[in-house]
């Protein structure tokens, strides 16, 4: 069965939105504004994924959707910026590498991830292979941003981008089963890495690993 | 899913599950440490009866050749190791590092590896796999953090993070497997079976497979330690407790490792795909020798032993790259070899750790002499990680090497340039921490040796003699693999 | 061959049941007991079985598939009964200087350990059991040498030992590797069916020298050597010099003359080259040293060389169809080579007893022992000068034989050769003669003189044990020298099989003397010698003592008038080496002298400070090993990057294999 | 050809040498003088001096040990049977083939071996500059005389000094390495004897002594006994030199009585001429500094391995 060209239209506006708004994450360099970002990129990817449940008419995939929606585009982003307030990050600039820079390492990146994809010339039939190519563009840019930020949270985010890409793939993928499982899977872990901020007030320390710590506790001396 | 009447697959899985349900009820660490044991134990029998008679393969589990050996391996570490960690975590209360609490979290995050870590042996679905090993490393990531000291949570962190990016990828690639399948074999389940797409592994999309190898290969190489997506390892080793440690070492990276070995086999069986083989060298080569080098360095004793962990990830890798059956045969026997050993080692620097009071290589001195049996051990335990006779890594070495130089003389020499570097590195330090001037506390060690001997013991009659049997068993499984 | 297996099979169980009775007191004379039977057993066994014809079993150990390949020829037996009978005066020995043992449960359980590996080594017939006992023999030898450890330089010892240990174990892996070729399996005998082109074959050469080099001590791969052996117990030092050395010797016969097939000339360049080498410059280290039993290690390096000379004129002569005088070579070499087992094993006796009586082993702070130690005084005497090469000793009768094989030499077809050998030749005397110089300043320094400490003045001779054990092997320094044609007719089988050749029956000759090639060409006889030199001394002492004086006046020595000479105004062992030091050392080991003199009314005293360099050392180790310190600290910096720097790895490594996909469709 | 005769003609040559060899001391001293316009001693008066010794009583150092004692007796013994084993008229003598040209060498080596470790036995520092120099020269002595020997016996296809002389005797010619082999055979035999320039046999100043310094401590028929082996050593280098390259008059064994009588008196002239030849050397050319020495004898050496080397491209054989 392979779908109406309008199906396949709006499939791929939602996937090509996504990649999109990856990029508009790749050049916000403060917080709260990233944040925002962060919940437009879930919100488009629940509706993707709406789309993908109801063209492949898989009503389970609707959960999925939900939960992107509720969870990722509502609570997370929420909780995350409490935490940016609480912990004063809210005015730092925190880009290891300069913008520009990444965007063009970013481009670059789709652009190798199309052809890849685009060799592929599977009986999976375009939209997959679009909708794959699309995913993998934005993981990639999820780990470039991981990669480029400083900051616990945006590193969060970066995280957060890379597993939307993961799901838009997963739901992407005809009759893939465990999608929905999957998710769950992923929302815990996000959870799980928001707890620890949380708790521990890790703050930047995971991004530096200060010596005296090291020196101090571990016998390890540089 | 619907089971004939008894599968001893289920039973493993379902002893773990319960086990972890009950433990978390019970108060007295004692008690629980006891049961800790007879669940483990109970999960031994079961997959030992798995030799005996094995269910047939249904479309989320399957017994084979193959994870038999991994599955055996797996719980006879989880037994020794719940032995040793009765004995260990006693100390750890009375010094106070550990709450009844977190002991009786403890146990139960122990149970739950178990189980994740069979489940991901036993499940013949790539996704059903994918999440089992999530499951088994966010519980080893809890565990590694229960100290919870600056450094346990930060080792912590590093674990968690770089492992979830691995878990990212490697989900990725099993949507790519997937996605190469769906054409030839259909929607839904059966896509995902193991069966299945080697049935169909001449008929799945090479380009497809190819990418996806690629992101399984980084994703679960983060799980197996190969530089430079290592990084975590040493840190989880040195701060976790060290049952975690061993188990880690032992069994953790194993399981990582099988499921990279399930998915070469369909890359390679699939003719229009990149040839594996010299992807895995690399790391492997790489993991071997950066890891020789950073042995070197090491000033904390359970960080020196993790790298040498990832050296010899990195000559399994390696050795499973060259193939053939002589290399897989080699890598095989080394994996198993290296998880006895170096879980016996953690076992004995546990106890060496608990007595000295510290981790740093420069204060502990003069073991031979300050409590003999242990240094001894110690020293044989090093002795056979480095790949002397008796022992049982020398046969395997030798074997990855010589099967290695058939092929590539150059990558042979490579690889025995890097063991040369980590044998002396190793020695280098074993010099100080077994013999010379006793430093630190004299206090008696009430260490539980039984696990210990056991391993080395196994190790050395590997060294020795290996039953026909055994053999025949491990060149089947080497002609599986390719 | 059931002896011989079930001899190891109880040295492995001795070393077993040890661990038990570690506690006891009687441990250390059981266990040494019961290493002394075993080996005399396994020795008798193998000398009485020589001729016989081959015997090969199969165990179901080792590898699995090939399996543990033993076999015993001739060559084996002569190594077996080499190995054995150091083993055998070892445990002798150890038997009272045990005692002395400070920590004996470091040693029990090894020595026997250590003794197993050496014959398996001489018995294994696969790659893989060779390589085994092979490894596991530094291993024991290794825990051996750590027996000792709370000394400072101990540790390092061990640590270089094991490390040029395993390199060279991974030489001769690869050696084999090419020999067993791409699909060929690790037994011998396949190894032997194999053959492999020039260039193959001189690679493995060059590996197989490097590997049993390396065991054997052949410079430049020695300076483990010279730390290790005497880091040991006495008796494992002997055993580790005059035995294991043999045993790597032992691996490079077997691999040049048996398995390796047959040889192109150019194979005995190695062996004449770097046995020259390591003959001149061993000796030379050794003078340079005033440790006892470092002086002794090195010593021990100088006759590798000699006995590699003599393997390398064999395999020249073989190469050339000259089978006689290969036999003749070969003969010389494992003649040198029981001969140094004997000699080498006398001396470290005699250093073990010196070091137990006055717990000194630097020669700068001993000195008239002969005193207080008259009986293993005699025995050193005599060892030194079997080992310095001077008749009746056993040491002249087999470099003669080495001279004898050297004058050969203008049969063979090569130029190159002809021109190379006699060179060799130069470097064979002068190692002699310097050999000789060393031992009149070891002996010299040691024994006689004036005690230069109060320990060395209040020394005691040794236990009956070590005693017997020093008297029995300097007894066959001389018995060996005396009657050469004995060991020369026994070791013809193990010569006969690997060049297909031998010497002419020496017991034909009459007056027991030696021909190596024919009687009028040159021939020896240690016992005639001997008995002149006996005769005629005696009877000038008779002659005089009855004819002229015998009368004795004690007197102080002449002291040019300056009484009260302090003891430390005698000749040391560093003064005693000066003239060499300054004719040889100075371009060798660019060794310089610093005098400082106070000026006059200064109260400090005038020092003069030596300064040597190892060249070795210098040029081919320190720099390898800062290279790799040096890139070990580089790379630990990655130990403290932050985890963004870890995932961007990931992230590299990612990218990277990608880009290779997209390139490789 | 009975054993006695052969016998005979051992022991005889023996005690001939024995005889002779204070003798050629005496009239190298003798000739000396006569070169210094000095008179000098009688040439019968090393036997004097020899007798005075032997009656004389022995003075012993209070800490020598037996070595002291015996070394002596060795050292004679050992010089002596080398002696013997050259050929000085006759060759093919009884027990000739007992031991080579490198046997002998050997024996000199185990002499000086025992004479040196004796010089330490004292502990004193005479003993020890003696030994330390005397090893030092001898490393490098021997090797040259090993190398002459490599010559010699390449040459003569032996190393038993009969048949080589037998060889000389027939083909001897001449050739460019035998002539290099003789004069670093002479360069050897002078360090061998402490003879000048290496050594003085006639100083006790103690930068200069070598052998001198090593027998300081001996006093009377241990000292006799150690001037007549360094005589008989003298006498034996020159014998080897008269057998290997001046062959002419020796007799093999079962020669008539009028061929003894000419060999000898033809020894006795070779013998003769050596000690003119040593005596103007000696006169001629300065002692050296001990740390030249090793030159002069590294060209000893150096000759030794040309003359063997030399053989081959020559085509020798």
């Amino acid at each position: 069965m392979s779908p109406s060209p309008l199906a396949f239209d709006i499939a791929h506006m939602f996937a090509g939105g996504l990649v999109l708004v990856s990029f508009m994450m790749l050049y916000q360099d403060r917080l709260l504004p990233l944040i925002n970002v962060l919940s437009l990129h879930s919100l488009l990817l629940a509706l993707s994924v709406a789309w993908q449940a109801h063209i492949q008419d898989k009503p389970d995939l609707y959960v999925t959707a939900v939960i992107a929606l509720g969870f990722k585009s509502i609570v997370i982003p929420m909780a995350l910026r409490r935490m940016v307030v609480r912990m004063e990050l809210h005015r730092e600039v925190e880009v290891a590498v300069g913008t520009g820079m990444t965007m063009l390492l970013g481009i670059g990146l789709v652009a190798l991830s199309m052809d890849l994809m685009l060799r592929v010339t599977a009986g999976a039939n375009a939209l997959v292979r679009e909708d794959v190519a699309l995913a993998l563009s934005v993981v990639l840019l999820g780990l470039l941003m991981m990669v480029t930020r400083r900051n616990a949270i945006s590193q969060v985010i970066g995280f957060m981008s890379i597993e939307n890409g993961l799901i838009l793939g997963g739901a992407g993928a005809r009759g893939m089963p465990l999608v929905v499982e999957i998710s769950v899977a992923f929302s815990v872990l996000v959870a799980f890495i928001v707890i620890g901020i949380f708790l521990f007030r890790i703050r930047e320390r995971f991004d530096t690993v200060d010596l005296q710590a090291l020196d101090r506790f571990r016998g390890e001396h540089r | 899913m619907s089971m004939p009447a008894f599968s001893p697959i289920i039973a493993l899985l379902l002893t773990s599950l319960i086990a972890a349900a009950a433990l978390a009820f019970v108060r007295d660490y004692r008690w629980s440490a006891r049961l800790n044991i007879f669940a483990s134990l109970v999960a031994l029998l079961f997959a030992l009866l798995l030799f005996h008679s094995r269910p047939p393969a249904d479309d989320l589990l399957l017994a084979d050749d193959l994870n038999v050996v991994f599955i055996a391996l797996n719980a006879f570490v989880g037994f020794t190791t719940s032995v040793f960690s009765a004995s260990y975590i006693g100390h750890e209360l009375e010094t106070g590092r550990l709450t009844p609490g977190y002991l009786r979290f403890y146990h139960v995050m122990f149970q739950l590896m178990m189980f994740g870590m069979d489940l991901a042996l036993t499940a013949n679905n790539i996704g059903l796999m994918w999440v089992a090993i999530e499951l088994a490393t966010l519980s080893t990531i809890v565990m590694v953090g229960i100290y919870r000291t600056h450094e346990a949570l930060e080792a912590a962190w590093k674990y968690f993070i770089l492992g979830s990016v691995g878990i990212a990828l490697a989900l990725f690639g099993t949507i790519l497997v997937y996605l190469a399948a769906v054409s030839a074999i259909g929607e839904g389940m059966g896509a995902m079976a193991w069966t299945n797409l080697l049935r169909h592994a001449v008929t799945l999309d090479p380009s497809l497979l190819n990418i996806a190898f690629v992101f399984l290969l980084l994703g679960y190489g983060t799980k197996v330690g190969l530089a430079p997506m290592h990084a975590w390892l040493p840190d989880a080793h040195a701060e976790g407790p060290t049952p975690v440690s061993a188990v880690l070492s032992g069994l953790l990276l194993n399981v990582a490792l099988y499921a990279l070995l399930r998915f070469k086999m369909i890359v390679a069986a699939n003719p229009g795909t990149i040839a594996v083989g010299p992807l895995m060298i690399t790391l492997g080569l790489g993991s071997l020798i950066f890891a020789a080098f950073m042995l070197c360095r090491r000033r904390d004793i359970k960080r020196m032993f993790a790298y040498s962990s990832i050296e010899h990830m990195g000559i399994i890798v390696f050795a499973f790259g060259m193939g053939g059956p002589l290399g897989n045969f080699a890598g095989l026997l080394q994996m198993t070899m290296h998880s006895l050993t170096k879980s016996a080692i953690f076992f004995s620097v546990g106890h060496v750790a608990q007595v000295k009071g510290t981790q740093k290589i420069a204060d502990i001195r003069g073991l031979t002499s300050s409590h003999p049996l242990l240094g001894w051990t110690l020293v044989a335990g090093v002795a056979a990680i480095a790949g002397l006779p008796p022992f049982g890594v020398f046969m395997s070495e030798f074997l990855v090497i010589t099967s290695a130089f058939a092929r590539a003389p150059a990558l042979a020499a490579l690889a025995a340039f890097g063991l040369l570097v980590a044998f002396g590195a190793l020695l280098l330090r074993l010099g100080s921490i077994a013999f010379g001037e006793p430093a630190g506390p004299l206090t008696p060690v009430r260490a539980s040796y039984l696990p210990i001997f056991a391993h080395l013991s196994l190790v050395l009659v590997g060294g020795l003699y290996m039953p026909g049997a055994m053999v025949t068993w491990f060149q089947n499984v080497a002609g599986l693999l390719k | 061959m059931p002896i011989v297996l079930a001899c190891v099979a109880g040295l492995l169980a001795v070393s077993a049941l040890s661990l038990p009775l570690l506690r006891h007191r009687a441990a250390t004379a059981a266990v040494y007991s019961a290493c002394l039977a075993i080996s005399l057993v396994l020795c008798a066994a193998a000398v009485l079985s020589i001729g016989q014809a081959d015997s090969e079993t199969v165990l179901p150990l080792g590898l699995p598939w090939l399996g543990a390949h033993i076999r015993l020829d001739p060559l084996a037996y002569a190594f077996l009964a080499i190995v054995n009978f150091g083993a055998a005066s070892a445990s002798l020995y150890a038997i009272g200087y045990g005692r002395h043992e400070a920590e004996p449960a470091r040693v029990l359980p090894f020595y026997p350990a250590f003794l197993a590996a050496m014959n398996l080594v001489v018995i294994a017939d696969d790659a893989y059991s060779f390589l085994f006992a092979w490894e596991l023999m530094s291993l024991a030898s290794w825990a051996l040498v750590m027996a000792r450890h709370h000394a400072a330089k101990t540790a390092y010892a061990g640590l270089v030992y094991l490390i040029m240990a395993s390199f060279g174990t991974f030489a001769l892996l690869f050696a084999f590797g090419l020999l067993a070729g791409a699909h060929g399996d690790y037994a011998f005998d396949a190894i032997r069916a194999h053959h492999l082109s020039p260039g193959l074959a001189g690679l493995a050469l060059v590996l197989a020298v490097v590997g049993a080099g390396s065991k054997a001590g052949l410079v430049p791969l020695h300076v483990w050597l010279p730390l290790a052996h005497p880091a040991a117990p006495s008796h494992v030092s002997a055993l580790m010099s005059g035995v294991m050395t043999k045993v790597a010797i032992y691996a490079f016969i077997r691999v040049t003359f048996d398995l390796m097939g047959a040889p192109a000339w150019w194979w005995s360049l190695p062996a004449l080259l770097l046995g020259g080498a390591t003959a001149a410059i061993g000796v030379l280290y050794a003078l340079m040293e005033t440790d006892l039993k470092r002086v002794l290690a090195y010593s021990t390096i100088e006759n590798v060389g000699i006995i590699f000379i003599a393997i390398g004129l064999a395999l020249a002569f073989k190469a050339s169809g000259l089978p006689g005088a290969a036999a003749l070579a070969l003969t010389a070499a494992l003649f040198h080579s029981l001969n140094h087992m004997l000699f080498k094993s006398t001396l470290f006796f005699g250093a073990g007893s010196v070091i137990v009586a006055t717990g000194e082993q630097d020669m700068e702070r001993l000195g008239g022992l002969i005193h207080r130690m008259p009986i293993s005084s005699a025995a050193f005497l005599a060892a030194s000068m079997a080992i310095s090469a001077l008749p009746p000793f056993n040491g002249f009768a087999s470099e003669w034989l080495i001279f004898q094989s050297i004058l050969v030499s203008p049969q063979l077809p090569r130029m190159g050769l002809k021109l190379l050998v006699p060179a060799v030749g130069v470097l064979l005397a002068l190692a002699a003669a310097l050999a000789a110089a060393c031992f009149v300043r070891a002996f010299g320094a040691t024994y006689l003189g004036r005690p230069r400490t109060t320990a060395a003045g209040e020394a005691r001779e040794a236990d009956r044990w070590s005693l017997a054990a020093m008297l029995t092997c300097a007894t066959l320094c001389l018995l060996t020298g005396l009657f050469p044609g004995i060991v020369i007719d026994w070791l013809q089988p193990a010569v006969t099989v690997l060049v297909a050749g031998q010497m002419p029956p020496q017991a034909a000759i009459p007056w027991l003397s030696i021909v190596p090639i024919s009687a009028s060409r040159s021939s020896y006889n240690g016992f005639l010698l001997f008995a002149f030199v006996a005769v005629s001394a005696s009877f000038a002492a008779v002659v005089v003592h009855r004819f002229a004086s015998r009368m004795v006046r004690k007197a102080p020595f002449w002291d040019c008038g300056y009484p009260g000479l302090g003891v430390v105004a005698q000749y040391s062992a560093t003064s005693l080496a000066q003239p060499i030091r300054r004719v040889f050392a100075t371009v060798a080991f660019a060794a310089h002298e610093q005098a400082e003199m106070p000026p006059p009314g200064d109260l400090r005293p005038a020092s003069l400070r030596r300064f040597l360099r190892d060249p070795v050392w210098h040029f081919m180790y320190a720099p390898v090993a800062s290279a790799v310190g040096a890139s070990a600290t580089l790379l630990n910096h990655v130990q403290f990057f932050t985890i963004r720097r870890y995932l961007s790895f990931v992230f590299v490594a990612l990218i990277v294999l990608l880009v290779v996909l997209a390139l490789w469709g | 050809m009975g054993i006695t005769s052969a016998l005979a003609a051992q022991f005889g040559q023996m005690l001939l040498v024995l005889a002779l060899a204070p003798a050629l001391t005496g009239l190298t001293r003798k000739m000396k003088a006569r070169l210094q316009r000095r008179i000098g001693p009688p040439i019968f008066q090393p036997y004097r001096d020899l007798r005075r010794l032997f009656n004389k009583d022995v003075v012993l150092a209070d800490n020598s040990s037996w070595l002291f004692r015996v070394a002596p007796y060795l050292i004679f013994a050992a010089t002596w049977v080398a002696a013997a084993l050259v050929p000085t008229f006759q060759t093919g003598l009884l027990f000739s083939w007992a031991g080579d040209l490198i046997a002998i060498v050997a024996l000199l080596g185990a002499a000086r071996f025992v004479q040196a470790v004796a010089a330490l036995d004292t502990g004193t520092s005479f003993g020890g500059i003696g030994a330390s120099r005397e090893i030092m020269i001898a490393a490098l002595a021997e090797p040259a005389m090993i190398m002459v020997v490599f010559t010699v016996a390449l040459v003569a296809g032996s190393t038993q000094l009969s048949t080589i002389a037998a060889f000389m005797a027939d083909t001897g010619g001449l050739r460019v390495s035998l002539a290099m082999a003789l004069v670093a055979l002479i360069i050897v035999a002078l360090a061998e004897n402490a003879r000048i320039p290496v050594d003085n046999p006639s100083t006790h100043l103690e930068v200069t002594m070598v052998h001198e310094a090593m027998v300081l401590e001996y006093s009377g028929r241990h000292l006799a006994m150690i001037e007549l082996a360094a005589s008989l050593k003298l006498l034996l280098y020159i014998s080897i030199i008269a057998c290997i390259f001046f062959p002419f008059g020796l007799i093999t064994d079962g020669a008539g009585l009028s061929a003894h009588a000419i060999s000898l008196a033809a020894y006795l002239l070779k013998v003769t001429a050596a000690s003119l030849l040593l005596a103007t050397l000696e006169t001629v050319i300065a002692k050296m500094r001990v740390f030249r020495v090793p030159n002069l004898l590294g060209v000893a050496l150096m000759l030794g391995l040309l003359g063997t080397l030399l053989l081959f491209v020559s085509g020798g054989m």
